[in-house]
C-alpha cells in the first residue's frame, strides 16, 4: 500500500533522514520505534506532505485495484483526499473549537453528507466519551480524551491508511491499553495502521511488523516477535538487561 | 450639559464606533488567521470610498447595488494584496509582515495621489440620505441610521459565517494551527484568501459609510481608520472578532465623549487621552478585553 | 568581550571613516553634506532602535518620542537667552541657561533616557503588538504635549532659527559611539541575555535573566541615542516642530532595523544608508516625469522584494564575517544566529 | 544627469561621492520647493502648477534678461528633513532664488538656508506676518499677512454682519490657524465685540458634533462663528453646522478658499459663509481673467484654489525683480524685490512699503450664498 524508497530530508542545513526506506502492506499494522530525535516525526511530516524530501520517492496505492501515486508531488491538503489520515504529534486538537467541530473538520474533504453523519455516529460509538462532551471546547478535555478525539477525527476522513504519531504520549498505562485495543478493532475494520511510538512494548505487541529508526537511518526491521527478542532492541528500547 | 446633549454625544459615538468596528473586524480576522498586523487595511477603506464615488457618479446606480460593487472591489483588493505581498512571506517573523503591510499602504496611498490627485473631493450621497430626523433632543441623519443598522447586520452575518459555516470552521482551525489544518485537508491558501476577502470587503463598506457620513474623501483618508482599527482590535483583544466589535465601539464612544463632556480646552488632548486610556486598559488586561492568551506562533 | 579578533580591522575602519569625513567636510557642497548628515542620523536611530527592537525583541514604536524630547531639550538649552525671551516664557532658572552643543546633547539624551525609564516601568509588562500600541500611545502623547505646551515649546510652530551646529564630525562621532556601544553590548553577557530573552523569554527567565530589568535597560539605552539623534536633527534642520517626530518616522526606523536584520548592527547601518538616501536617488526620476510619489512607490516595492527574499533581513541577526573574524565568535554557532525576528 | 546626481548615486552605493562643479547655464534657475506628496499636497501642488505656468508664459515672451526661466520643482513630501535637504539641493543647482510653500513651518526649514547664501526666498502661500523678521532681509512674502486678513474679516463681521457676540473655533494643531484666531479675537475685542465661546479641534478631525452642541448651548447666543481651519476641515465644518440646523453666519480666513466649502455641504446648505482671501476668486481684473484662461488651457482644469494664483505671482514677482535688477545676482535681486511698487499680481497689487516687509495687499471678502461665490468687498490695509 505504501512504499517509501531511499528518502533524504534536510531541515535547514542538518541532514535529518539519510536514505530511509519503509513498506506498509494493506491491512497491516506497522510500528516504527526510535529514540527522541531519531527523525520519526520528520519522516511522518514528509509522508503527510508538510515537508518535501530532497531525494527519494514515496508511492501510495489507496485501493488494491487503484492507481499508485507519488506523494512527493502533492500538497498536504491533497494527500488527505487520497485516503491517508494523520494523527499529529501532541494530538493537535483545535482547542477553541468544540469536540463536534473537531470531528467535522476531520471530514472536511468529503462531500457525502450522509456518509459523514454515519461515520460521526460510528466514532461516537467507538469513543462514547466524545458523545458526552460533543458541545464542549476540545481544549477542556483530558490528555486521553484528546487522544481519542484526535483518532476519531482522523477516522472521519474514512482513511485507507491511518498514521499515528506517539498516541501513548503522556497517558497512563490503563488508558494506553484501552486505546491500543481500540486501534486493533479499527484495524480489523480494514484500516491499515502505521504506528510511531517510543513505548516500544505496546507498539510491537500491537503491530505485526516493525522498523527501528536511529539518527535518520533504518537500522533494523522485521516481524514484531523477532524484534521483541532482539538483544540490541531490548537494551535500547525495552530496558531489558543485556 | 442636558441629558439631550449627552444622548446626542452617545449617538454620535455609536455611529463613529460602528465604522471603527467594521474596519477592526477585518483587521482582527486577518490577524487571527495569519498573525499579520495589516496596516494597509485602512487604505482598503479609502479604495472603498473612491469606488463608491465612481459607481455613484458613473452608473448613478441605487445604493444597494453600489454597496455590493464596493464589497466585491474591496474583497478583490484584499485578495490581490494577500497574493502579491503577504503569501510569499508567510513563514517569516511577524514584524516582517507588519513592515510589508506598511510598504503596501505607502504604495496604495501614493498610487491614489498619482492617479486621483491629492485634492479632497466632495462625496454626494442621494438627498434622501441626508434628511435629518429628530427623536426628542437627539438629531441624526438617515445615513447615520443606515450606517448603524447595516454595521450591526454585517457583524451578525460575519459572526454567523465564522461560527456556523464550513468556511468559518476552516478559518478558525487555520487560525489556531496552520499545519494541523493542512493535515485535515483544509486548503489553507483558499481559506486565508477568503478571510482577506471578507475582511477587506467590510473595510470597503466602511469606506462607503465614511464617505457618506463625512461627505469628503481624499487618497490619504485611509490612515486614520487604519490606525484606529488597529487600536480598537487591540483594545478588544487582537484576533477575537467580538473583541474587535467591542473595541471599535469603546474607541468611538471614548473619542466623542472625551471631547463632548469635557471643557473645550481639553479637546486638543483627545488623542493623548484615548491612548492613555488604552494603555491603562492594556496594563489591566494584557491581552485586551476579550483577548485570550493566544500563544504566539512565530 | 573577547578582543582576540584582529583589532586592526576596527582601527582601520575608524581611521578610514575619519579620513572620509575630513575629505567630505571640505570638498562636498552643502547638498551632499546634508544628505550624508541625515543618513548618519538615521543610522544612529537604526542602530539604537536595533538595540531595543533587535536585541531585546521589544516592538517599540516610541523611538521618535525620545527623539522629540532630546531634540527640544537640546534646542532649548542651546538657544541664546535673548531668543528664548523672544517667544518662550520659560521658568526663571531655564530662561538664562545657554549651553555649548555637547552638554546640551548629553542633557537631551539623559532626558530621553529618564523618560524611557519611566515609560519602561509602566508598559514593559506588555509584549508584542500590545507593547507596539502602548509605545505608539507614548509617541502620540508626547506629540500632543509638545503641541500644547506653548510656554516651553512654542506649540505647533516649534522652535526655529537654531544654530546649525550639526556637521559631519558630530554625526560621525555619535554614530561611532552608538555602534561601539551596541557592539560591546551585543557581544557581552548582558547582550547575550537580551538575545536569549528575545528568542524565548521563558527559557531566559529560567536561566536567571531578570526580564524586566533587561527590557528597561534595552529601552533606556536605545532612548539615549534617540535623544542625541533628536538634538543633532534639530541643529541640522535648524528648526524643530512636533510634526517631525511622527508615527511615519517610527515606521521608517523599524523598516531599517527589520530590513537590515533584527539584531544586526551592520544591517541597521546598511539599511539606514539605503533607505534614507533612496529619496535622493529617485529624485531625478520624479522630476523628469513630474510624477511626484513615484519615489515612495519604488521604495515600497524594493522593500517588499527584500522582505520576500530575505524575510529575516539582509544580515539576519549576524554581523558580517570580516568584522567578527575572531576564532571564538564564528557566526555559525553564535546564539544570535538562531532564526531571526521575534 | 548633472554631476550632483552622479555624486549622489555614487554616495549611496560607495559612500564616497565626488565633489560637484557649479556649471553656468544659459537659463536662470529658480528652486520651487513644494510638498507635492503627503498632507500638504492639496495646497502646494496647484502652487507649483501656477509657478511653472508663469515661467512658460514669460519664456514664450522671450524670457528674462534674454535668458530662459527654469523652475525646478522639488517635492519635499510634507517633511521638514526633505525641506532642508531640498533647499540645499536647489542651492547646489545654482538657483538665483527660491520660492515655495503654503505653510510657515516648511518655510522656516528652507528659507534660512537661502538667507545664509545671500539668495532671496519668496513664499507663495505662507502668511505669518513675522516671517521676514524671523528669517531676514532676503525673505519675501507674496500673500498678505494673517494679521491683515484677520482684521479684514473681523471688521466685516462687526460692521457688515453686525455680529457683537462671536464664537471662535481654532484648529489647535496648526500654527496658521492659531495665529489667525489670535489676530481675529484681538480685533473683535478692539471693535467692542465679545468672544462668547472659544472651542478647539485638531487637523484631521472629521466629527464636530461636540463643538456644535456647545455652540448651540452658548449663552449669550453667538451671532457668528469664526472657524479657523485649513481646506480639509472647511467643507466638513460648514456641512455639519448647517446640518445641525444652525443658520448663524460662518466666517473664516483663506483656509476656506476652496471648492469644498460649496461642494461638500451642497448648494442648499452652503450659505451665509464669508471668508477673507487673496483678491482673485470672482474677480474680473484683466490679470485674473488671463491667468484663469491660461491655467485651464495648460492643465485642462480651472485653478484648484488661490494657491495656484499665488504660485503664479511668486515667479512673476521674481521675474519683475530680475528685470529691474538688470543682472542675475542675489544681492541685486533682493534690492529690486524690496523696492517693488505696485506690481500688478493676479492676487492683487504688491508693494513692500511697511517695515515688517509684509506686502500691503488688498483682502477680498467672499460670500457664499446657495453655493455661489460673490465678492462682498475688497478691504485695504492702512499703507
Amino acid at each position: 500500500m505504501l512504499k517509501v524508497a531511499d528518502v533524504h530530508v534536510y531541515r535547514g542545513r542538518t541532514h535529518v533522514l539519510k536514505g530511509v526506506s519503509l513498506e506498509v502492506g494493506r491491512g497491516d499494522i506497522v510500528a516504527l520505534i526510535g529514540a527522541n530525535g531519531a527523525g520519526k516525526t520528520t519522516l511522518l511530516r514528509t509522508l503527510s506532505g508538510l515537508l518535501r524530501p530532497r531525494r527519494g520517492a514515496i508511492r501510495f496505492q489507496p485501493r488494491a485495484d487503484g492507481p499508485e501515486v507519488d506523494l512527493t508531488r502533492l500538497a498536504a491538503e491533497d494527500i488527505v483526499g487520497l485516503g491517508i489520515s494523520h494523527c499529529p504529534e501532541g494530538r493537535g486538537v483545535f482547542a477553541r473549537l468544540s469536540v463536534r467541530e473537531n470531528l467535522l473538520i476531520g471530514a472536511y474533504r468529503r462531500r457525502d453528507r450522509g456518509g459523514i453523519e454515519e461515520d460521526y455516529q460510528r466514532v461516537r460509538a467507538i469513543f462514547p466519551i466524545l458523545e458526552e462532551r460533543a458541545g464542549q471546547a476540545a481544549g477542556s478535555l483530558s490528555g486521553g480524551e484528546q487522544e481519542m478525539l484526535a483518532i476519531g477525527r482522523a477516522l472521519m476522513s474514512r482513511p485507507a491508511l491511518l498514521i499515528l504519531d506517539e498516541p501513548s504520549l503522556g497517558l497512563g498505562p490503563m488508558v494506553v491499553a484501552r486505546l491500543f485495543g481500540v486501534l486493533a478493532e479499527i484495524n480489523r475494520q480494514g484500516v491499515t495502521l502505521l504506528l510511531v511510538e517510543q513505548n516500544a512494548v505496546a507498539a510491537l505487541n500491537l503491530a505485526r511488523r516493525g522498523y527501528v529508526l536511529e539518527t535518520g537511518r533504518m537500522v533494523l526491521s522485521g516481524p514484531s516477535r523477532q524484534l521483541l527478542e532482539d538483544p540490541n532492541v531490548q537494551r535500547a528500547y525495552l530496558g531489558g538487561t543485556a | 450639559m442636558t441629558t439631550g446633549y449627552i444622548a446626542q454625544q452617545i449617538v454620535n459615538g455609536l455611529i463613529l464606533g460602528s465604522m471603527y468596528a467594521l474596519v477592526a473586524i477585518g483587521f482582527s480576522m486577518i490577524y487571527g488567521i495569519v498573525r499579520l498586523i495589516n496596516f494597509a487595511h485602512g487604505d482598503i477603506v479609502m479604495i472603498g470610498a473612491f469606488v463608491t464615488l465612481g459607481l455613484l457618479q458613473s452608473l448613478g446606480a441605487p445604493l444597494p447595488v453600489v454597496a455590493v460593487g464596493v464589497l466585491l472591489s474591496g474583497a478583490g483588493m484584499g485578495i490581490a494584496v494577500e497574493r502579491a505581498a503577504f503569501r510569499p512571506m508567510r513563514g517569516a517573523p511577524q514584524v516582517t509582515g507588519f513592515i510589508a503591510s506598511l510598504a503596501v499602504s505607502i504604495m496604495l496611498q501614493n498610487l491614489g495621489i498619482l492617479t486621483l490627485t491629492a485634492q479632497p473631493r466632495n462625496f454626494a450621497f442621494p438627498d434622501y440620505l441626508q434628511a435629518v430626523i429628530h427623536v426628542g433632543a437627539v438629531g441624526f441623519r438617515v445615513i447615520d441610521v443606515v450606517i448603524m443598522l447595516s454595521a450591526v447586520l454585517l457583524m451578525g452575518l460575519l459572526l454567523l459565517l465564522v461560527h456556523r459555516t464550513r468556511l468559518g470552521m476552516a478559518m478558525r482551525a487555520t487560525a489556531e494551527n496552520l499545519d494541523v489544518a493542512r493535515l485535515m485537508g483544509i486548503p489553507i491558501n483558499r481559506t486565508i484568501r477568503s478571510a482577506f476577502a471578507v475582511g477587506s470587503g467590510l473595510a470597503a463598506i466602511a469606506g462607503l459609510m465614511w464617505g457618506g457620513k463625512f461627505g469628503q474623501i481624499d487618497p490619504l483618508l485611509g490612515y486614520v481608520p487604519g490606525l484606529k482599527s488597529f487600536v480598537a482590535a487591540v483594545i478588544g483583544g487582537v484576533g477575537s472578532i467580538p473583541g474587535a466589535i467591542l473595541g471599535g465601539y469603546v474607541l468611538g464612544l471614548a473619542e466623542v465623549l472625551f471631547v463632548g463632556l469635557l471643557p473645550p480646552i481639553y479637546s486638543a488632548f483627545r488623542d493623548a487621552f484615548v491612548f492613555a486610556a488604552l494603555i491603562l486598559i492594556l496594563l489591566a488586561l494584557p491581552n485586551g478585553i476579550l483577548g485570550k492568551a493566544a500563544e504566539d506562533r512565530a | 568581550m573577547n578582543l582576540r579578533r584582529p583589532r586592526w580591522i576596527w582601527l582601520a575602519l575608524a581611521l578610514g571613516g575619519v579620513a572620509a569625513v575630513g575629505l567630505a567636510q571640505a570638498a562636498w557642497d552643502d547638498y551632499l553634506l546634508s544628505i550624508v548628515n541625515f543618513v548618519g542620523i538615521y543610522a544612529i536611530l537604526a542602530v539604537s532602535l536595533n538595540l531595543t527592537n533587535g536585541f531585546a525583541g521589544l516592538f517599540s514604536l516610541g523611538h521618535p518620542g525620545f527623539m522629540a524630547i532630546g531634540g527640544y531639550v537640546t534646542a532649548i538649552l542651546t538657544l541664546p537667552a535673548s531668543r528664548k525671551a523672544m517667544f518662550l516664557a520659560l521658568p526663571g532658572w531655564l530662561a538664562g541657561i545657554e549651553l555649548p552643543f555637547l552638554p546640551a546633547l548629553l542633557a537631551g539624551g539623559a532626558a530621553a533616557t529618564l523618560t524611557a525609564f519611566l515609560l519602561g516601568l509602566s508598559v514593559l509588562r506588555l509584549s508584542g503588538h500590545y507593547l507596539a500600541v502602548a509605545t505608539m500611545g507614548f509617541l502620540i502623547i508626547v506629540q500632543v504635549l509638545i503641541e500644547n505646551w506653548e510656554s516651553v515649546t512654542r506649540g505647533p510652530l516649534g522652535l526655529n532659527g537654531l544654530a546649525a551646529l550639526t556637521d559631519l564630525w558630530w554625526v560621525y562621532g555619535w554614530l561611532l559611539a552608538a555602534i561601539y556601544l551596541s557592539w560591546k553590548v551585543k557581544f557581552s553577557s548582558f547582550g547575550r541575555s537580551m538575545l536569549a530573552m528575545r528568542e524565548d523569554s521563558l527559557a531566559a527567565q529560567c536561566l536567571g535573566v531578570n526580564l524586566f530589568r533587561t527590557r528597561v535597560a534595552a529601552l533606556a539605552i536605545g532612548a539615549f541615542f534617540a535623544g542625541v539623534a533628536g538634538g543633532l536633527w534639530a541643529h541640522l534642520v535648524t528648526a524643530i516642530t512636533p510634526g517631525t517626530f511622527s508615527l511615519i518616522m517610527a515606521f521608517n526606523i523599524v523598516v531599517m532595523v527589520v530590513v537590515g536584520g533584527t539584531g544586526s548592527i551592520t544591517g541597521a547601518v546598511v539599511a539606514a544608508v539605503l533607505f534614507s538616501a533612496a529619496t535622493e536617488i529617485f529624485r531625478p526620476l520624479e522630476e523628469s516625469f513630474e510624477a511626484y510619489g513615484i519615489a515612495e512607490i519604488l521604495m515600497a516595492l524594493v522593500l517588499l522584494v527584500i522582505l520576500i527574499y530575505r524575510p529575516s533581513g539582509l544580515f539576519g541577526s549576524r554581523e558580517p564575517a570580516f568584522l567578527t573574524a575572531g576564532p571564538t565568535h564564528k557566526p555559525g554557532n553564535h546564539p544570535a544566529t538562531a532564526k531571526g525576528g521575534q | 544627469m548633472k554631476r550632483t546626481q552622479l555624486g549622489v548615486l555614487a554616495l549611496a552605493v560607495f559612500f564616497l561621492g565626488t565633489g560637484t562643479l557649479w556649471a553656468a547655464d544659459a537659463t536662470i534657475k529658480l528652486g520651487a520647493l513644494y510638498n507635492l506628496t503627503g498632507g500638504m499636497s492639496s495646497i502646494d501642488a496647484p502652487a507649483l502648477n501656477g509657478a511653472k505656468l508663469q515661467a512658460k508664459l514669460i519664456n514664450e515672451k522671450g524670457g528674462v534678461l534674454g535668458k530662459k526661466l527654469e523652475v525646478i520643482g522639488i517635492d519635499t513630501k510634507t517633511d521638514q528633513k526633505a525641506a532642508a535637504t531640498g533647499a540645499q539641493k536647489a542651492l547646489s543647482e545654482g538657483v538665483i532664488a527660491g520660492l515655495g510653500y503654503g505653510d510657515t513651518t516648511y518655510v522656516m526649514a528652507a528659507a534660512p538656508l537661502f538667507q545664509k547664501k545671500g539668495l532671496p526666498f519668496v513664499t507663495s502661500g505662507a502668511t505669518h506676518p513675522e516671517l521676514p523678521k524671523w528669517v531676514g532681509d532676503y525673505m519675501f512674502m507674496v500673500p498678505f499677512g494673517d494679521d491683515d486678513q484677520s482684521f479684514a474679516i473681523a471688521d466685516f463681521t462687526v460692521k457688515k454682519l453686525n455680529a457683537r457676540n462671536v464664537a471662535v473655533w481654532t484648529d489647535n494643531s496648526m500654527d496658521f490657524t492659531k495665529a489667525l484666531s489670535k489676530f481675529y479675537m484681538a480685533r473683535i475685542k478692539e471693535l467692542g465685540g465679545t468672544v462668547v465661546l472659544e472651542d478647539f479641534f485638531k487637523m484631521g478631525d472629521k466629527d464636530f458634533s461636540a463643538q456644535i452642541a456647545r455652540l448651540k448651548a452658548a449663552s449669550p447666543k453667538a451671532d457668528a462663528v469664526f472657524v479657523s481651519a485649513i481646506p480639509n476641515e472647511a467643507g466638513l465644518s460648514v456641512k455639519q453646522i448647517r446640518e445641525a440646523g444652525l443658520t448663524l453666519p460662518i466666517v473664516s480666513g483663506d483656509g476656506f478658499d476652496t471648492e469644498l466649502v460649496t461642494t461638500v455641504p451642497g448648494p442648499k446648505l452652503a450659505n451665509a459663509v464669508y471668508f477673507s482671501t487673496h483678491t482673485y476668486r470672482e474677480d474680473n481684473r484683466p490679470e485674473v481673467v488671463a491667468f484663469v484662461k491660461a491655467y485651464e488651457k495648460e492643465y485642462k482644469k480651472p485653478p484648484e484654489n488661490a494657491f495656484a494664483a499665488l504660485g503664479f505671482d511668486a515667479v512673476g514677482l521674481i521675474a519683475d525683480g530680475l528685470e529691474r535688477a538688470g543682472k542675475v545676482d542675489g544681492k541685486a535681486l533682493r534690492d529690486a524685490l524690496a523696492a517693488t511698487k505696485g506690481y500688478k499680481a493676479v492676487t492683487g497689487e504688491i508693494t513692500y512699503s511697511r517695515p515688517s516687509m509684509v506686502p500691503a495687499k488688498g483682502v477680498s471678502i467672499i460670500s457664499v450664498m446657495n453655493g455661489k461665490y460673490k465678492v462682498e468687498e475688497v478691504w485695504m490695509p492702512k499703507p
